[in-house]
Formats: structure tokens, C-alpha cells, sequence
């Protein structure tokens, strides 16, 4: 008996669940008014994730998903990639959809049924929202092969959740990720949940980030509450794909603090405890309290941003409220890039508000 | 006997089969303390325990494919897609496996097994949770494919399904899981398969339809009586195999057909029993055969899904055009 | 001008496409050194190298996966899968993805793919290699889904998939990739989508068809010919958009109408065809719409396979039965 | 930084390519005459193998794979199983299935494209041959579930090749088999090509056993052309799983010396001093060098034992050339359990050669 292969996994943290340090922080960390902004975007995201809540309670918003206690990963994500970059998200990425540019108006009107939400005025080739679970890691591989083929130094980056990753299309696009070694990055939001499945039940894999060993490309753990921790090791592999070392499956760990979605009640199947427990844990006040003991951040400064954020929610809010509705007609919209002859009697029907007989 | 909705309905014959019969299982995401997100598995797990009522990890594929291993083990697994837009993963096993392991292995192997999953539109979900795929399960020969159109159905079929020998899939409209209550029998007594169900008896023009659809049809004969023309409502309920005698009876009777389903029109499977009306039937035929369906569109989001569903008064309209001829 | 065979036809479409048009590239198992299984896409290695002939891990999700993040990114990949009956993975990615990228962006975002597959018996092939799938896609809004004759149509068929800016399923009847040769000008012109050849023209009957079948069919109307009962052939070439009014201006000439395909009957896009007939040509209708199809049982093997394919005699029998009436 | 996870993959060989012995041997191999039985199995798969590329070529048999040059796997799988497990084989495991009592008959009706060849009088619970890549690891899944929940001490052993293993389908398996910890062996026999595609392109792990890893269950490389490893390695892994702890992933190193089957030729990609190099590591030779050795076997025993092999092929094939075609409304035979009345007219035209109009 010989060992052919050996590997391990990494986990990293910097900032522990209060706040402070557990080593020396990395350069880009060390002057704290750098972090800043990354708090800035994690607390307009939890506005927003509440609002949008809110209006759905109220009926004025279909289902949607908040990604409370989980903004810091989305927030490092769209944050850190370069505007060039392609994003893919899935649904609860309101956070790295907003730093990437797409407009709170284009979510809401999204999550309240409206294809026009997907039509994102900012990052032009970003991928809509993906609903289907770990479809859109196949589409971040092909999208890596063409920025590769067309030597581009920009890279792929596509979330997903825990629940994805038993997903045979998660494997099959980390498979072939390693083979051709593209310039992707795999980020999964372990928020210890999947709807009601927790991740025990998910794998009996021990993290997973071990998950990359199986198409032999890097996996790391990252603690996915701190936000130094994220910037860090999501850089490293930017860095990776964008000089052609290929691609990096990255699991941050965290915890979903409420409800699957608004059509989910949590309290059916998991234990209140184990929710309170890991609100001692959660991101934003982690990085404030940072902030504060840096003395960077203060009492003003947070009810100035709570403010703010308010404000641009409301705003979009208000806008989304003022979209016109779609016209009947738009389901035949770019339906094709032009409308074949045989559906153009369905089309006039269906503009006229009568699609049948 | 009480009054339950159908998503009630299809718990209760769950619940009672699995008491009946040790070997029924269900499995599928969230099925279990969750109680599936529609609650159609609600209270299996205390029941029935962990090994009989399993939440899987996320994978549609394989959900079907596990079904497969079980049943050919004499299992009699009822697998739950937690909604039909996520199904095309599974259509693998069930083509390539499950509709052919008795032929492939003539009969030593079998596959008692249950596809269940919710489809169709009309309860704002998001996207890909509203798609009507019983056209991709119709065409595929070994397999049957049942959907209820009431509570007392999906209790009786259901209950036919998980306990005939060969692969099921079973659709319930999602639209229908609450939209009504009606009486229903806790008796263990199945409904017969392969059988059209006549909902409403008419001389003067036929309505064939399933699944949530009836809702809209039973509405627009009722109106239709309301005029004095009186429609008959055929519940195809089996759509594969599908009992076209009954259809045809029916046909024979009023020379005329409407046929309603809420997929997209093109090569929907209201296009077979037009065809074999067309066959079969076309001497009979007083009027060309309408089809009232949904455009060959993607399904749209919340916003505009209500023009994209067939209504009453589509149907209507439809059943007065082959009127209008002879 | 050569002659050649259909499988020649799609390799020099193919090579034509990919010099002519640097973002078009193959993806697919085997399709690198080998050529393909088929030889399709024999010596694109080598011309174009390793880049843009690409031999993926044995993957079909993916492979339809990948595409659509190509063809996302300005890329034309011509995705194939290596039979039809290993299609069924890919589906989710077409039905859900591929086929509605464009319209849930409004346009932002496209999706210009094709997934070219061999599909249909008779090559006495192992299970689940001679597959007739073109329904499945053929229901799908959003989709292109052709299925080219002949080498020439192949040629002109595949130019216009690939230059075409949404997703097209390309069909290959494997039975007929080397059925028989044709002179295939290779002047980089395509045919047209989105509309039915007439092959041959006759007064008598309206034979429609597509495919390798359509073999049968011309073989059917030589003979039928013979005893002086003129039929009209007609290739449908693109099931989806299907171009029901070259099919209904025939049918209105002839009266009378066969439908020959290959997939199973019930649900078959033939279904589509006859439905479509009854509701827009029944009036000049003088015979019911047949179908010649296959059986609704599992593609046999080897052994029965014959059996299962409609014939030539099937056809003509239909065609004479059709002229009984009247 | 920590370390939160390490695996090793381990890699067993007992006898050289010279069959040679590498490590003191384990106790079953100590007697050689134990061996002489997968011997007498490996000569007669091969000599199956042979006849039934014979029969394609001369037009009496369909298209087929040889499993030449890795018969050990098949043969060690096959035989070690206990009669009451499940197997559930992919294509190219005659030796496999001859070892599990499915008759030579049987194997040559089916790939004739007879569907009455996969109705084997032997092992019952059997699955047939799986043609669509990967498919079984699934249907092996489900039977290991049902075996443990009737607490039977059986087990579940699928096979597959390289290839499958980038198969979405392998990978939820594997992960499923791992959370519940199920009776189930994976086997692959990694003969280095997928048709054309080399191991190098299916996955960039270095080796196919780490795969185990992104599920969380054990996995092992085995020199899969040495017969002494491979039932040490398969023996527990069988075990393991009888004894309730779970799933194993083996990889078992062979190469495939012949074409992918009788549609294939080979020399078309691939160099063919790479496959003259893999004949000095072949199983066969290799176990009767051993055997040679130890003086247990000599050449009469070869000459009979060839001998033998024949005649038992010459036997099946005599007796499948005499199987009468199935009738025409065989089609319709085990469709459903009872046919439906809808498709009675059909199979009553069948039955009468003709099913359409
Ligand atoms: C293919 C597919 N199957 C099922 C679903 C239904 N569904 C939506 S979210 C979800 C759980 C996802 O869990 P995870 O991947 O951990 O993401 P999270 O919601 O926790 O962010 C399920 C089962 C889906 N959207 N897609
Ligand atoms: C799902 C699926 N895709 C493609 C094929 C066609 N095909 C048959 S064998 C094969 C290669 C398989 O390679 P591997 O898994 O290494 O097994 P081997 O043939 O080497 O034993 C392919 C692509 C198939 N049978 N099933
Ligand atoms: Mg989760
Ligand atoms: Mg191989």
C-alpha cells in the first residue's frame, strides 16, 4: 500500500464572532477605513432583504428570499470582482447583484414577476438570477471558456448554496472546470440550510469545500461572517483564474437567520435555539463591531447610514411601484430574436388580451 | 367523511397506504419535517419514521434514479419533484429506466414506482415553478401518466398509482391543491386508471380536459347551460394510456370537441386527441375539433401569467365557434 | 460539385461554418481525434484546433450547460450529443435555460446554440442509440427543432442553425447518414428555417413527413405513382416553428393527408400535424388524417427493430386507405 | 488559517506486472491454488471476449465490447460478491456477470438485440446491462437503500469506467450512498480511455479514487490488473458495507488493449506503442506468472484449461445460434404488467407483422 494523493483543507478566518482579530490582518485590512464600504453594502442589503420582505407580506412583491445573516459573502463577491467580470448568481444575491451594479428597481420588479428586472441597465452580461438549482455553475463554465478562448483576463464567478452542491451539475461544471482549466470561481453559501434539509443531511462530507479534491482543483473553507476573511481568500482565487491558474471552489460558511423564502415558515422544522445561537455569530454587527474598536465607526455614522440606506430603498421602492405594468404582447417579446411567421397570430391574439381558440 | 382540499387528499391517501403496505415509501426534497413545501407529506415522518419518509439531498436526477433501484427491489417508492420545472432532470432514469425495466428484463425486473410532482401555473410562483410537463411523460411508452382534477380524485388515483405495478407519474395541479373542498372517503378504495371520467353529461358539443382546467370548464358549462347549451365534460384523468373510446363516445354523440390544457399549444397532448378524433372519428365531426391552450410562449412571470392560462371565457368562445358550423 | 453522403454534408457545413465564422466552435465527446462516432465532424481537429473542436468529459448536462455560457458570451457552439438516447440529461438545460435566455432578458442576453444529435433506428444499433426524440423539444416555446432529408438539406439546414441567433436542436436521422449520396454544392448558402419543402408534387394525397422517413415515403409515391395515385410529398424539416400552411394549402388540393413518423404514435409531433389539420383544413378534408407511425412500445432491439419502423408498405396502405373514402 | 480536513488516497498492489510479489501477500492468496479459480475466470472471459468480437465481425452478432486486458476486475468482482448480493453492471463486464451465473447464452442473446438475454435464469435481482453512462450508480443507490432498510446483510456493487465518473449521476450516488451510508460499492474499472477521450481529459484529479472525497466515503486505488489487490480491496469494501459502515469508491487502474467495441477503431486516436506498453502489465499473463512461480500451474494444465474455455464458449454460442428469433409481438411483451387496452390493436397488428395504418 502506497499513498498516491494527499490533500487538505484550509479553513480562514481573521475576524472572530466579536469582532477582533485571531492573526494579523493582510494589507488591503490593515488600514480599517478600507472596510468600510463593505459594511456600507452589507447594512443597504439587509434593508433592502427586509423591504423586499415587507412588501411581500403586504402582497405588493411575490416570493422572495432574504439573505440575512449571509450578507457579507454576496457583498465581497459582487464587490471584489472587476467590472468585467461575468456574475451568475442565484437567488438569494441581492447583496453581489447591488455591488455589481443592478439596481434595487430591476430586483424588485424581477421578484414581483416582471421579466424587464432581468434586463439589468449595469452589468450587461451578468446572468439573471438562476431559480433552478446549480444550473447556472454549467453556464459560468461555458462563459469561462470564452473569456478564455478569447484570452481575456476576466473571470466567471457563480454562487450557489449548500443544497447545490448535490447537484450533479455542480460536479460536472467543477469537472470540467479543472479539465480545461478555465477562469472561474465556485462560491458556495453554506448557510447550513436548504430550505429544511440541513447540511448534515446534504453530505457526509466533512466540508464542502473537499468537494474540489473530487475534479482536482483548489477548495478552501472560509469563515463566510467575517469579511476580511472573504476578501481574502475570494482574491487569491480571482487572482488565480485571471493569470490562467484556473479555477477555485471556495465554501463560506454561514447561517440563514429567517425563512427560505417568504413562502417558508422555519419555525416548522428547525430549532429557535439554534437560530439564536448563530445571531452571535452574524456579519454586520461582527465587521461594526471591528469598526468601532478601530474607532473608525461610530453611533453617528451608523444612524447616518441607516438613514441612507433607508432612503435609497425607499427610492427604489418607489420606483418599482411607478413601473407600468408589462403589456400582454411581451410574453411573445424576444421570445426569438425574430418572431416566427406561425406564432404571429398567437402574438396579435395575445396583444389584444386574447391568446386562444 | 370530511371535507379536504386535494393537496389534503393526496396526504391522506399517502398516509393510508403507507399504514397498509410496509414497503410504500416516499422520498424527496423536504418531504419530510417540512412536510413537503406544499404539506402534501405532512405528519408521514412522525408516523412513519426517517426510513420510510426520506428528505433527500437536493438532486432530481437521482431521486428518480434511487426510485428505480428501490422498486426493482420490490420497494414501492413514491418520489416527490418539488415542482415540475425541476422534473427534466429525472426524465433521464424515467425514459431510459423506469418506463423499461420490466420489458428490458421480461418482467424479472419491475418498476412499481410514483413520480409525483405539482405543475401548471396560476399561484404566482416564481420562475420555472409553474410549467405544465405532462406532454414530455405522454410520449414515452411503458410509462403512465395520471393527473386528479379534484380532491376525490387525486385521493382515488393516487391510491391506483402506488399500487399498480408499473411506473407512474403523477402530476397534481398546484392550482388545484387548494382551490377548492370536497367530500372525500378515507376507504382505501383507488380509482380505476386508464379510464376518462365523464364530469358532466351534454349533447350538444364535448369538453375534454385535466388537471386544474376542469375548474375553468365545469364554469364555462355551466354558463353554456345558462343558454341552453349544454356541454358534456370529459375528465381524461389518465392521460397515457388514454381512454379514447370514452372521448369518441362522446364525439359520436355531439359532433363537436373542445379540447382544454393549459401547456403550450404546440405539440401539446391535446394535439393526440385531436388527431385521433381526426382518425377516428372524423365522420362523426360536425365541427373542426378546437383546441383552447396555452400560447407557445414561455411560461411568464407572475405579472402577465393570466393571459398566458386558458379562461372561462376563452372556452366559451371556443365551444360557441364549433357551434357556429352545420 | 461531389456527391456525397449526409454525414459528409453536416462535416462540410460544419468546416465551412467554423472558417467562415471564427466564433463557431464543436463541442462534444469524441468529436475531437475521433471525428465523432459518426464521423461528423471528422478532421475539424486539425484545422482548427483544440480550442474550438472541443472533447468534453462524458458529460450531456454540461455539454448543453456549457453552450448556453458560450453562446451567452458571443460564442456559435454546435454542441452534439452522441445519440439521441443520451439527449435526455441535456433537457433541463434547453427547456429551462437555452430556450428562454433571450426572453427573460429581454433580449440582453442570447443564446445562439445549436445541439446537433443522430437520432431514429435501423442502424441495428445497441439499446438506447436509436431514439426518436424530436417531440420532446418540438413542445418547447422558444426553441428552433429541425431534422434535415437529405445531404443537401443537411448542408443548407445546418448553415442555417448555426447562423441563426437563438437555440436549434439539430436532428440527424443516423439511418440516413449514409443512406445514400447527393451533389452538395458547398457554396456556404443555407436553406431556409421555419418552412416545409415540397419534394414531390401530386394531386391525389398529401403524404408529410421528415427525416430518414421520408426514404420511405419517396419510395411509397414512386410506387404509388406506378398505379397512377398521385402524392405530394412534403419534408417538414423545421417541427418547430412548424409551417402549417404550405401543409394545409396541400392538404386542401389533395383532400387527403398521411402523416409518417418514425417517434411513437401517441404524442408523436404527428399529432400536431392532424390536430392542426382538423382544426384549420377539416372542411377540405375528404378522408381522415392517418399516421404511420411506430408503435407505442420501447424502440426493440436489434432483432425486432424492423418491426417497429413504419415501411413502405404501411405507408402506401395508408395512402389507399385514405382514397376508400369519398 | 487551520487545517480542517485531510485525506489520503491509497494505492495497493501485491504482484508486479511480472507477477512478482510486492508485500508478503494476504492471507487467501497465502495457498496459490486459492488463485487458480480466477485464473481459470480471466481465460474464460477472455476467451468469451474473443468469440464474441468473432461473431460481430462475421455478421452473427451486434456490435459489442471486449473487456480485454482488464478482466481482472470484472472476474474478482463477480466472483467475491456473495451470491445473494446485487450487481448492477455497465457493458463491458462479461467476466463479471459469467461470475454471477449469467449464462454466455444470455450475454450473446442480448447483444444479438434480444431482450430475452437480460431474463437471466442465474441472478435474478440482477440488473441488466446499463448502456446509458453512469445511470447505474443510481439504480445501485436505491437497491443498497433497500437493502438496509430491510437490515438484510446484503450489498449493493455497481461498475463503471472512467468515463462515468464525470457523469453528473456518479457524483449524486456517490453522495447519496454517503449520507445514508448504505451497502454499496462503486467499482471502477479505469481502463485509461473513454472511447477516444483519455483519462488525462475526463478530470484534472490526479486520481479517480479522490472522487470518494467530495462525498464524504472511503475511496481506493487498486493496481486493477492484479487480482491478489483487487480482492483484498473489493473484499473490504464488501465488508465494510455488509457490516453497516458505508459506502467505498474503488478505483481500479487497468488499460483497455483492444477498440472500445466492434464500431471502433482505435488506431484512429490513439499511439499504438502506448497500448504495446500496456501489454507487459496485462492481468491474465501476469496471474499465471504468479501461478508459474509457485508451481501451481504448468502447461499441460494451460493447454487443458484453453481447451476447456472453448469448448464452454463453442457450447453457448451453439446454443444461442439455435435461440429462435423472438415473434413480432414480443414488443409488446412486459410492457406494462397487464398491456392497457389502448394498445391492444397495436399489439394484435404486431402479432400479425403488421402495426400500423
Ligand atoms: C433543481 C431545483 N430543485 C429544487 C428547487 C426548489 N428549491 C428552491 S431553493 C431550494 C433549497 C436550496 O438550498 P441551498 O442550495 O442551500 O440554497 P439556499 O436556499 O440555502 O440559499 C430548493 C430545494 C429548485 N429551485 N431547483
Ligand atoms: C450517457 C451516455 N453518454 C454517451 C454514451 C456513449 N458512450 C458509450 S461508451 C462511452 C465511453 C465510456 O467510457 P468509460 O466510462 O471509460 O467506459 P469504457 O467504455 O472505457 O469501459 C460513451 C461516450 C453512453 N453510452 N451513455
Ligand atoms: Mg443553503
Ligand atoms: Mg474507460
Amino acid at each position: 500500500m502506497s499513498v498516491v494523493a494527499r490533500f487538505e483543507i484550509r479553513h480562514t478566518q481573521f475576524l472572530n464572532h466579536l469582532g477582533e482579530p485571531t492573526q494579523p490582518l493582510p494589507d488591503f485590512a490593515r488600514d480599517p477605513d478600507n472596510l468600510i464600504p463593505y459594511y456600507r453594502a452589507m447594512v443597504l442589503t439587509r434593508t433592502y432583504d427586509a423591504k423586499a420582505v415587507a412588501l411581500q407580506r403586504t402582497g405588493q412583491l411575490g416570493t422572495v428570499g432574504s439573505s440575512l445573516g449571509q450578507e457579507a459573502i454576496g457583498t465581497v463577491v459582487g464587490s471584489v470582482m472587476q467590472r468585467e467580470d461575468v456574475f451568475l448568481p442565484t437567488y438569494r444575491e441581492a447583496g453581489a447583484q447591488i455591488a455589481r451594479g443592478v439596481t434595487m428597481t430591476e430586483l424588485l420588479r424581477y421578484w414581483s414577476g416582471d421579466e424587464r428586472g432581468s434586463d439589468y441597465r449595469g452589468p450587461r452580461q451578468d446572468f439573471p438570477v438562476c431559480i433552478t438549482i446549480a444550473a447556472q455553475c454549467a453556464h459560468a463554465v461555458g462563459v469561462a471558456y470564452a473569456l478564455k478562448l478569447r484570452k481575456e483576463p476576466r473571470v466567471a464567478v457563480t454562487m450557489m448554496g449548500d443544497g447545490a452542491t448535490s447537484k450533479g451539475d455542480f460536479y460536472e461544471s467543477l469537472n470540467m472546470a479543472g479539465t480545461w482549466h478555465l477562469p472561474v470561481v465556485f462560491v458556495i453559501a453554506n448557510n447550513q440550510w436548504a430550505i429544511s434539509v440541513p447540511r448534515s443531511v446534504q453530505s457526509a462530507a466533512e466540508t464542502l469545500a473537499q468537494k474540489a479534491v473530487a475534479a482536482g482543483i483548489p477548495g478552501e473553507q472560509v469563515d463566510g461572517n467575517d469579511v476580511v476573511a472573504l476578501r481574502y481568500v475570494f482574491d487569491q482565487a480571482l487572482q488565480r483564474a485571471r493569470s490562467g491558474d484556473g479555477p477555485t471552489l471556495i465554501e463560506a460558511l454561514s447561517y440563514r437567520l429567517t425563512d427560505h423564502t417568504t413562502a417558508d415558515d422555519a419555525r416548522r422544522y428547525r430549532d429557535p435555539e439554534d437560530v439564536s445561537r448563530h445571531w452571535a455569530m452574524e456579519p454586520v454587527a461582527r465587521l461594526r463591531n471591528y469598526l468601532v474598536l478601530q474607532k473608525v465607526w461610530g453611533k453617528d455614522d451608523e444612524e447616518k447610514l441607516i438613514a441612507e440606506c433607508n432612503e435609497r430603498v425607499q427610492a427604489a421602492v418607489n420606483e418599482y411601484l411607478a413601473t407600468p405594468p408589462p403589456p400582454p404582447g411581451a410574453m411573445f417579446e424576444h421570445l426569438y430574436a425574430t418572431l416566427p411567421a406561425a406564432l404571429a397570430w398567437q402574438r396579435d391574439a395575445a396583444a389584444s388580451g386574447k391568446i386562444h381558440g | 367523511m370530511a371535507e379536504i382540499t386535494l393537496v389534503e387528499a393526496v396526504n391522506l391517501a399517502l398516509a393510508g397506504e403507507m399504514e397498509r403496505d410496509p414497503s410504500v415509501l416516499v422520498l424527496g426534497e423536504d418531504v419530510g419535517a417540512d412536510g413537503g413545501v406544499f404539506r402534501a407529506t405532512l405528519g408521514l415522518l412522525g408516523r412513519f419514521g426517517k426510513e420510510r419518509v426520506i428528505d433527500t439531498p437536493l438532486a432530481e436526477a437521482s431521486i428518480a434514479g434511487i426510485s428505480i433501484g428501490m422498486a426493482a427491489q420490490g420497494l414501492k417508492p413514491v418520489a416527490e419533484i418539488q415542482f415540475s420545472g425541476f422534473v427534466y432532470p429525472a426524465l433521464d432514469h424515467i425514459v431510459n429506466h423506469a418506463s423499461r425495466l420490466r420489458h428490458r428484463t421480461c418482467g424479472r425486473l419491475t418498476c412499481p414506482m410514483v413520480l409525483r410532482t405539482p405543475c401548471g401555473a396560476g399561484i404566482h410562483a416564481p420562475e420555472h415553478h409553474s410549467e405544465s410537463v405532462e406532454t414530455f411523460f405522454a410520449h414515452v411508452p411503458g410509462l403512465r401518466v395520471v393527473i386528479p382534477s379534484s380532491p376525490a380524485r387525486a385521493y382515488g388515483l393516487l391510491l391506483a398509482a402506488i399500487r399498480d405495478p408499473d411506473p407512474v407519474i403523477f402530476l397534481e395541479p398546484t392550482r388545484a391543491y387548494r382551490l377548492f373542498k370536497q367530500e372525500v372517503d378515507d376507504n382505501g378504495q383507488a380509482l380505476p386508471l386508464d379510464v376518462c371520467f365523464l364530469n358532466r353529461e351534454g349533447s350538444d358539443a364535448t369538453i375534454v380536459s385535466w388537471g386544474a382546467m376542469l375548474h375553468e370548464v365545469q364554469i364555462a358549462a355551466a354558463r353554456l347551460a345558462d343558454e341552453g347549451i349544454m356541454a358534456e365534460v370529459i375528465d381524461v384523468a389518465t392521460l397515457k394510456p388514454l381512454d379514447m373510446p370514452t372521448i369518441l363516445e362522446s364525439v359520436a354523440k355531439t359532433g363537436r370537441c373542445v379540447i382544454v390544457h393549459e401547456a403550450s399549444r404546440t405539440g401539446g397532448f391535446g394535439a393526440e386527441i385531436a388527431a385521433s378524433i381526426a382518425e377516428h372519428g372524423l365522420l362523426s365531426l360536425l365541427a373542426p375539433v378546437q383546441r383552447v391552450a396555452a400560447p407557445d410562449c414561455v411560461v411568464p412571470l407572475p405579472k402577465l401569467e393570466h393571459y398566458f392560462m386558458p379562461d372561462v371565457d376563452q372556452i366559451v368562445a371556443a365551444v360557441r365557434k364549433t357551434l357556429e358550423f352545420a
